[in-house]
């Protein structure tokens, strides 16, 4: 089971990356998702106050459940227009 | 509807002519353009970033609730991404309407939300360095759709 | 500032390059179009009228009342006459600010104002007729300017 | 003297004609001039309760004093936009 991380805007410059696989265990939260990406980039911890999360193009909470293959994406505060 | 995601020029030829229509009586058309200045500091230019496949999907759904609160005929809602200079356009929007105050007053929601949930990223770039803004239009939980306010 | 009465198609670019600014974020654009019915009825063409030197004129006075009200950068306000078909643009305003809200009320503002006061007619033209519009917007001394009421 | 008085629109159609010169006395008002242009064109008696005039492009009351050589517009109720 994989998860597709998606990265934008400063939290992709921070992480140097912008797409990524990770490995993903049945039942695992976006929470759950975030804590082993942040044990890859610890950098990223000072966005987690900011951050929203998108499972497949749709805002949800972190404590939504990830299905497999899916992509979660991390939404800093936007600033379009 | 037309709603689109582009490192392209954006022609405002374009988004009127996606909001034609013989009933329409009044179309209004609004430009974010690239200022030349931001909070008195100089802009030399802007990058923008995006999520391109979710930011159409929120324009989407920002559209259909436009064109139900507001009686619009149609809306057209174009972002252009990558580097942009000064003077060039970022965000273009149109609406038709049978009359001008709902094409004034969609137009006006439809920027607001915009700039409030679509994920759409600009980057300053100034004389002696450069920051990803994070806006004063979305803080934090603000930007998240209602049901998880 | 870009104040025109032609009988030539008005085009939105041009109304947009007079009001560029490289201080401008946002440029509001409205387009007044002729719709393929009016209460109900449903219209073949419209015919325009205008006083164009007096037209010009009033339409200079409330653009530069628009400034200073809204803080606009600047303004373009064009104004066709002659017959003119569904889907043809007739009034094409254009505004320019340092930000969206100012573009959209000074807008709104400037096209209720032309409405009121600028010395232009319609002529609507049915299938079994044709009656000059004496408009709502304009009700005998209410298109004065304020020194005659 | 005289005085260029300008017609449009329904006013126009009434009259069958745009423009035309009129005599004019020292010291005659805008009044004073429409009535001897009701004379002349009796029908456009019906729009006189709904029009503005204008004295070289500048919205006047009917009590205003008609210059030699101005332009008298008769202004029915504006419908542009």
């Amino acid at each position: 089971m994989t998860v597709t991380v998606r990265l934008f805007a400063s939290v992709a410059d921070a992480a140097g990356c912008r797409r990524l696989d990770l490995p993903l265990t049945e039942g695992e939260t976006v929470a759950q998702v975030r804590a082993r990406l942040l044990e890859r980039y610890p950098q990223l911890g000072r966005f987690v106050p900011v951050l929203l999360y998108a499972l497949d193009e749709e805002y949800v909470a972190d404590t939504a459940v990830v299905p497999d293959g899916a992509t979660l994406a991390l939404i800093p505060p936007v600033s379009g227009g | 509807m037309l709603v689109l995601v582009t490192e392209d020029e954006l022609r405002p030829e374009e988004a009127i002519a996606a909001v034609a229509s013989p009933r329409a009586g009044a179309v209004n058309l609004f430009l974010g353009v690239v200022r030349d200045h931001n909070k008195e500091r100089a802009v030399r230019y802007l990058v923008y970033d995006a999520y391109p496949e979710m930011a159409e999907k929120v324009m989407r759904e920002i559209v259909t609730e436009a064109c139900a609160r507001f009686a619009l005929l149609d809306c057209a809602v174009l972002h252009r991404t990558g580097p942009l200079q000064i003077g060039e356009t970022s965000l273009l929007i149109a609406v038709s309407s049978g009359h001008r105050a709902e094409s004034f007053e969609g137009g006006h929601w439809l920027v607001n939300e915009i700039k409030k949930r679509v994920p759409v990223w600009k980057k300053e770039v100034w004389a002696n360095g450069e920051e990803w803004v994070e806006g004063p239009e979305s803080l934090g939980l603000q930007q998240a759709p209602a049901s998880m306010r």
